[in-house]
Order: structure tokens, then C-alpha cells, then sequence
């Protein structure tokens, strides 16, 4: 409905133990403030939906919150691997985590499935791939008009679903633009959603392209001026391509992320 | 491999910069997967491509930046294009429905029939190296008419066997992409720092039709991971002409 | 390419007898210009493809072009019966028409399905109703992931699709706003696409929900200012709705849509 | 049917779309069809249900004209919209998805189990009459969670049995929405110009629970083409109140 929360009574109210979260945002708009509220609130065991994790995730994966990630991307973009999950994943620390990739396009239709309410989506994808040899969720599904062989993938719907957007107006109606991703898919496929929003106006002004979700299609709303740093959000703020370059000795390093993460958890050594 | 030849005229990521943007022709839509890629869409655009259209997984279609995008969503991307859509959308309605000419990718290994792993090195569930994955490969490298692949020439990259196929190019060669009912024709050709590498014709191995300046094929051989095939007419890469040279020097000079 | 030609080139070079062809608009910038031209130009055997026919259909079935009808609602909004279309089904005349009747719903799967390059589409629709016992182009298809069953369509791909926008810059890329429709399906599903348009402009405004579609991916553009009349161009034009009104007693009577037809050919009586 | 009742105090049509108007909750969600359906669900956003939201296939969502909108694709309601989509998605991720509480129809035909015909009358193939067909109707009845029908009430209109099933009320009763997987509860209400029909909580028949003043039973019963059940606690519905003439005649004055 659209509720106006605080970040952390949000993420209270709406993100438990063992659920399956997505944070999304396509390079663009990605929930950072949304994902530490996360790791501190020390949630465990959660499934993780996201098309390309950047460091969103692997902050996620490397402060024990994962149990398992679902996935097309898993890189610093420009900078190279997430050391964070490569560690979860070659040496299980800090803990194991089930893996289940995916290419960018069967996540994009697992998410139009999703918010359209049907089980599965279509694509032509995965084909002479090893991905079908590893990821279970991919099957085969004959056009019963041609007999074309097609592939299909299940729908996602997260417990909860977390998005940034520039705006959302007083009735809790939400605005974003710029690169928008499947930030629209996410809110619909998700059971619940969290909205955080750079800022509070009147009134939307004309934006080409820019998205509107209803309030009533969204859980809450939390005000987080600069939540998605060091993403960005577009017309209020750059990308920080050096905190990007930045992350890569932090996260190579188990006492370097150690020491990041008591700055976000408060708990600085 | 030295990053510097020719006397410090340009080094031999330009040299596979400027060879990679000579693949696109003008006119042409063309996928572009981030980095290496897109420095190469772009300078094309700025050179002998002006009516390129270039079209990012991000969702922006017809974008021109003025400087290299820092990632696949770099605010320029989305700023400078045409038309911009959701991601679903764009990897629905324009790039499987076969509306591509070309699909621009990197890679992190490649083997003789051009398929490509960004996915593991090693056994899948212990990998010695986890890659990326996939994100949008698969299906830019199965659904456009035709694919140029562009990665720097090492044995580490450029390998016998692949341990994960994470986009196919030829498959197993000849014939393979029109079993599996494939639209795209796949790979038409592969630029690397060294030379220039095209899918023969009938058994869709590649082979090296053209070395760049200053390379021999001894040196491309001994970063190549398996027996490799050479062109009859094998040919010498133009240099980066003064022009391309400072285009490209522009493009990332403003990044 | 986004190649500037008149409508009577852009119709002849495109349409032909016998071929799928699709005048989309979902009750706004319904393209009726370029339907008359196609009655002008005396094409026959026509399958014609719309989710709401509107008038524009009724025109040219009364006209002969049709053989073939893909719809989904067939009646003059706000008004009463397509009588052309009534007469065809019900009288046969002026010729036998087939129908291959859907809802709304069906048609705009169909519609992605072909804008998406995939042979059917999936959607949770005519359970229960007599639809598919009249319709062959609905089939039964099962989840692979939870064996639940859901409804399949056929992609269409029209041989042209048609429709009418606000404006086209000098490139050739179009523009529209206000309700949507399937305008963006119709033109990608199609073979080939003609684009009528308000005027050309040198740059697009910004726009809250405008649709542009670049240049490359439409075949021809053609201005015709008005070319919606009697539906309506958002921000160019009201809806007539008095014409809508003045269609019925038209349409039911032989004569008077003879006479009508006659002022569209140019051969009045 | 006279159109005048009640020394001319109000019409019937206008008890019709009061009564009908009456049905939807504040705060819901509905997915509002063309005609009657529209009349009486903007009465209600303007009388008792100011939260309602209401959805047009048209790609409209939360919109709030300020005249009633002479056709599903009037101006008005996509510029008082809270957000406009295409028309793919407003039928596959707003009403597919399961998000609308309630379905306004109208309708031609329907039968005691409150399915509806808009398609033809007599056989599919020589129909005596064509109507306009399906629309968005079929899947309005299928998956939102309840629907709301309201048509004038007469022996053509009431009938035994339906030349074509256009759209699913209760099917053939009790639990056959259910058998066949349809997600949405079906019919809670028909309103025509004489009464209030509701399904019978266990058989789903369409029972007469409430009449308009002025009209007996056997007025229903002589326009109903079925043996038409009637519930014990028969109710007369309260006349338009004069806030509700009001509001509904400048509406239609706006128009």
C-alpha cells in the first residue's frame, strides 16, 4: 500500500530468515543502503535473486546472509571478479552457497513470468550450452502449433522484493527512470516489496521513460537519500567508479571485508 | 605478451581495438557486450560506422556516448540513445527476435570452433577459478546473425578444450548451429592483441587469416592451445591508421 | 529504415493481395487513413488482424479487401454493431469472411509472442468458455516445472503492420503517447511496417509514456496529419465521437455505405 | 421496461447503475469494462469508494475522470492516470497476475449460473446474431478475484441456456471454477434494472436477494428466462439516495 517505514522497519517487518530476497537494479539504481540494512539486521539462510550480484551481493555473501544465489553476472563490472562470492564458492567461506545461474535473458523471462503470474516463461536461450548441464531449472517445452523445441524456465517469486527509485510522491506512488531494468518485474513478482526513494515530491514532473508503480503494488516506501551509493541514481547522482575499483582489495582480502563490514554493522574493531 | 611495439606508435590493445572496430560496418545493429567490445563499437561509430546503431543489454538502443561508458549502465548510455526499454524487453523483442546483425562479445577462453567459457575454469561445482557466468552471451551469441568475439591471445585463453561452454560459437563445426535450429550464423570472427582469426568456411575451425604488424605466426601459435590452422592467403593487419589511433586516444582520454 | 514516402507509395509497395495485414491502435491512433488508402487501391483477399476492428474494419470488409478476420471485439464502441461485419458474417456479403475469433487477452500474447521472435505465447485464458471449441489457434500446454496447464496461442506475423503516431523526427524514428495499445507488437511481429504520422519534428519532447521506436526497425513513414480521424491523436485531435454515432445508420444500410465508399474512391456516385 | 419509475424521481437505469455502484468496496481494486460497468464504478469513486482504484484495458491504472469516458480509449482516462502501460501488460502483469480484487462487466446474455454470452446468438456458424465478442471479458472472468456484473434485465437477456459460453461465471455450479483451475471466485453480484441476483452460497446459482422499489418478484420472474430461485430474506433496495442521483446525473452531464 505503499506504507511510508523506515529502512530498518522495512527490512524488519518484511525480510526473515531463510526467505528468498531479490534487490535488483540493472547497474543502475541497485539498493546498497536496502543490503546493509540487511547484513544488520544479521538475517541467515537467504536465497538470493539478482541478475548480475556486483557488490551488493557479494557484501551479502561474505557477511554469512546467503545460502544460496540465483544468478546471470557475477563480476566487479570493470574491475574484475567478486572476490567475496568466489570465496563462498571455491573455499565455502564463510559458509557454503548453492549456486543456480542463469543467462541475463532466461532471468529476464524467470522475472516476466513472475510478475505476469504464470509458472514459467519461453525463450530461445541455453541452447548448446553447459548451462542446462548444472542448472536444473532449465527445460525444454515444444510449441504445441509448430513443434519448434523451444526452452523454458520456471518463474521467479521472491518473498520479498527491494528496488531503488528516484521518487515517490505523498500517496506512496513511486517513480524511476533512466536505465530501468527489471525493477518493475521484481516489485510485481515479488509476495512484498520495499521502495526505497531518493526523495518526497508533490508531484511527478514529465520524465520520457520514466516507470510509475502504484502505491498499491508496493508494500513500503522507505525515504533513503543516496541508498543506491555507490550505484547511482540518475539526475541525483554519479556512479563512484572508484569505490567499484576500491571494492577489489577489500574484498580479496578476509580481514579487509572483516573491517568494512564492522563499518556498516557498527561494529568497528 | 608486450603491450608496446611499432617504436611506442600504439600498443597492441590499440592495434586489437582498432582491428576489432574494422569488423562492423556501417549500418549495422549491433549488440555490444561492455568493455573491450564497446571501446571497439564506439570507435567504429566515430570512424567508418557513423550509421552503427548500437544497442546495450541495459536497454538503451541507439546510443552515441561521447566518452566510453564506464559499465553496461552508465548513465551516457541511456542518456545519448534513441529509445530506451526494460531489460526484459530488450532481450525479448529485439534481441531474440532476431532483429540483430551483429552481437559484440569478449571472452575469457576460446576454443578452435569459437565456442566460449566465462563461466569456470575447472570442475563446475570446485572450480580453480569461478568466472563471471553468463549474463547476456548465450543469447546475444545464439540470436544475432553473426558474432565478432574479441579477447587478448594467451594459452590460458585461447585453449584445447573447453572446461564450460557458456556461449556456443560453431559447437563441434560444420553444421552444428543448424541441428540445435540456431538462427544466428555465429561467429564470423575472432580479434585478438596478435592477429585475426575467421571460422573456415566449411569446417568452421578458425584460422589465422591476418597478423597484425610486427607479430609472426610462430608467436601466435605459441599462445594458442591447440594445433592451429593458417590461412593460405594469409595477410598482415593495416597498422592503426593516425586517424583511428586518435579517436580511440579521444574515446578514452574522456572516460 | 524510417524511408519518408506517401501513404499511396508506402500502401503499394507493401501491401498486397492476399497478404496478413495488421492497421493496430487500441481505440486511439487507429490508423483510418491508411485503410482507406488500402480500399483505394482496391486490395483483395486480405487476412486483417486487430484486436478491436473498430470502423476501420467494418470499412474494409464492406469494401471486399478481407477474407480473413483475427479479432477480438467487433463492435462501434459506445455505439451498437459493426453492420459491415455483421452483414459478411451473418449475409456473406459483399463476400464470405472467415473468422478467427480471441479475446483480448489471447491477441496480445499472440502479439508479444511475435514481437518476440518466439512461435506461441502462454496465458491464462479461455478456461471454460466455448472460445476454443470455435478457434484453432488455442491449445492446451503444460508447465515442464509443475505440470499445471495453461493456454497457448500461435505468434502472428503479419506480412505489414500499420500504425499511426504523434510524430517522426527527421532520422525517421517515431513517437507516440497517451494509450499505447499494441502498437510496438504490431510493428515488430510484422514483416514489414508503415508509420503514419502527425507531422515531423526535429526533436522529441519529453514525454511521460512516450514510445519511441527507432528508425531501423520501421520500414516506411508517411504524413498524413489527421490520418486517425475519426479515433484521435493525443495532444493533435479529439475522438469524433458524432462520427462514430453517424457510422451506425451507414453502415446498416447497403446504399449508404456505398455511397460512403464512394466518396473514400473517389467514384461518387 | 419503463425507464421512468417513482413519479419520475429517477429512472431505472439510474437504480441500476446506484445498485450496481453500491457493490464496490472502498479501497479495491477494479478492473472496470466499458459502459454501465464504468458509470457505476466512477459513481463510487466519487460516492463511498474514493480509494477504489480503477484499471481500462486500455493500459490505464488509478484513473479519475471527471466525465465518463465515452469509450475504453478516451483521452481522460489515460491523462488522469496514475501510470499508463501497453496493453500487453496491462492484461498480463495487472490482471493475469492476479492483483485486481474486482472485475466490472457488463454483458448480452447470461445464465443462472451467471456465465456470460457476448459472442452469438444461435449457431457459431449462421449466428441470427453476431455480437461483438470476447474483448477482455473471458479473462476478467477468470482471475479477478471477484466479479461484478450488470446488465438490464429481460427474457432475451436472462436465458435458460447460452448459445456460447464468451465468458465463465460459475460454469455449470458449485466447484467447477475450481476443478478447472481458475484462480479468481467468480460472480458475487448481478445487478440489473430490477434487482439483485447473488450466487447461492453453496449451489452458485444466481438467487434473487434483493428487488429495486417499485418492481415485485414477478416482475423478475416474467423477465427471467430460468425458473429463478429466491431467497428467503428477500430484500428491497433502498431508492437512490438524492447525494447519489446528483453525483450520477453530473457525471453523465459531463460527458
Amino acid at each position: 500500500m505503499g506504507e511510508f517505514l523506515s529502512l530498518r522497519e522495512a527490512v524488519a517487518r518484511y525480510v526473515e530468515d531463510g526467505q528468498t530476497v531479490a534487490l535488483e537494479g540493472f547497474t543502475h539504481l541497485i539498493p546498497f543502503a536496502a543490503g546493509h540494512e540487511i547484513i544488520r539486521q544479521g538475517r541467515r539462510d537467504l536465497t538470493v535473486v539478482r541478475l548480475t550480484p556486483d557488490l551488493i551481493y557479494d557484501q551479502l555473501i561474505g557477511a554469512g546472509c546467503v545460502r544460496k544465489l540465483i544468478f546471470g553476472w557475477g563480476g566487479n563490472p570493470g574491475v574484475g571478479s567478486l572476490h567475496r562470492m568466489r570465496d563462498a564458492v571455491e573455499n565455502q567461506h564463510p559458509c557454503p552457497i548453492e549456486v543456480e545461474e542463469h543467462s541475463h535473458a532466461g532471468l529476464a523471462e524467470r522475472w516476466r513470468a513472475g510478475a505476469a503470474g504464470l509458472p514459467f516463461g519461453v525463450l530461445r536461450g541455453y541452447v548448446g550450452t553447459s548451462l542446462a548441464d548444472h542448472t536444473k531449472t532449465i527445460a525444454s517445452i515444444s510449441c504445441p502449433f509448430t513443434g519448434e523445441e523451444l526452452t523454458a524456465v520456471p518463474a521467479i517469486h521472491p518473498d520479498v522484493g527491494i528496488i531503488h527509485a528516484q521518487q515517490a510522491d505523498r500517496d506512496g506512488n513511486v517513480m524511476y527512470w533512466g536505465i530501468t531494468g527489471v525493477q518493475k518485474e521484481c516489485v510485481l513478482a515479488s509476495r512484498h516489496s520495499i521502495v526505497t526513494v531518493e526523495e518526497v515530491v508533490d508531484e511527478f514532473a514529465v520524465r520520457t521513460g520514466g516507470v510509475v508503480l502504484p502505491a498499491w503494488a508496493v508494500d513500503a516506501v522507505a525515504v533513503v537519500p543516496g541508498g543506491p551509493h555507490p550505484s547511482y541514481a540518475h539526475d541525483y547522482s554519479d556512479r563512484d567508479n572508484d569505490f567499484y575499483a576500491s571494492w577489489d582489495p577489500i574484498a580479496r582480502n578476509r580481514d579487509a571485508f572483516a573491517n568494512w563490514l564492522a563499518g556498516v554493522t557498527g561494529e568497528a574493531s | 605478451m608486450s603491450s608496446c611495439r611499432q617504436n611506442g606508435q600504439w600498443t597492441s590493445d590499440e592495434m586489437m581495438a582498432v582491428a576489432a572496430a574494422r569488423e562492423l560496418g556501417d549500418g549495422v545493429v549491433c549488440f555490444v557486450g561492455i568493455g573491450l567490445p564497446s571501446t571497439a563499437a564506439n570507435l567504429a561509430r566515430r570512424m567508418h560506422a557513423p550509421n552503427a546503431v548500437l544497442i546495450y543489454e541495459s536497454g538503451c538502443i541507439g546510443s552515441r556516448p561521447d566518452r566510453l561508458p564506464a559499465s553496461i549502465g552508465d548513465g551516457v548510455l541511456s542518456e545519448t540513445a534513441v529509445a530506451n526499454v526494460g531489460v526484459v524487453e530488450i532481450f525479448s523483442y529485439w534481441l531474440q527476435a532476431g532483429r540483430i546483425d551483429v552481437g559484440f562479445l569478449g571472452a575469457a577462453q576460446i576454443d578452435r570452433f569459437a565456442n566460449i567459457n566465462t563461466t569456470v575454469i575447472g570442475a563446475y561445482d570446485t572450480p580453480s577459478v569461478r568466472l563471471p557466468g553468463a549474463g547476456g552471451a548465450p543469447e546475444i551469441a545464439a540470436n544475432c546473425g553473426e558474432v565478432i568475439i574479441t579477447l587478448p591471445h594467451s594459452r590460458r585463453a585461447f585453449v584445447e578444450e573447453l572446461d564450460f561452454v557458456t556461449s556456443l560459437g560453431h559447437g563441434t563445426g560444420s553444421g552444428h548451429r543448424e541441428q540445435l535450429g540456431l538462427r544466428g550464423r555465429g561467429p564470423s570472427a575472432v580479434i585478438s592483441d596478435l592477429c585475426v582469426l575467421r571460422p573456415d568456411p566449411v569446417t568452421k575451425e578458425l584460422t589465422l587469416t591476418s597478423v597484425h604488424p610486427g607479430v609472426s605466426v610462430d608467436d601466435v601459435r605459441s599462445a594458442t592451445g591447440w594445433e592451429l590452422a593458417v590461412a593460405e592467403d594469409l595477410g598482415t593487419t593495416p597498422p592503426p591508421a593516425s586517424e583511428e589511433l586518435a579517436e580511440l586516444r579521444e574515446l578514452k582520454a574522456a572516460s
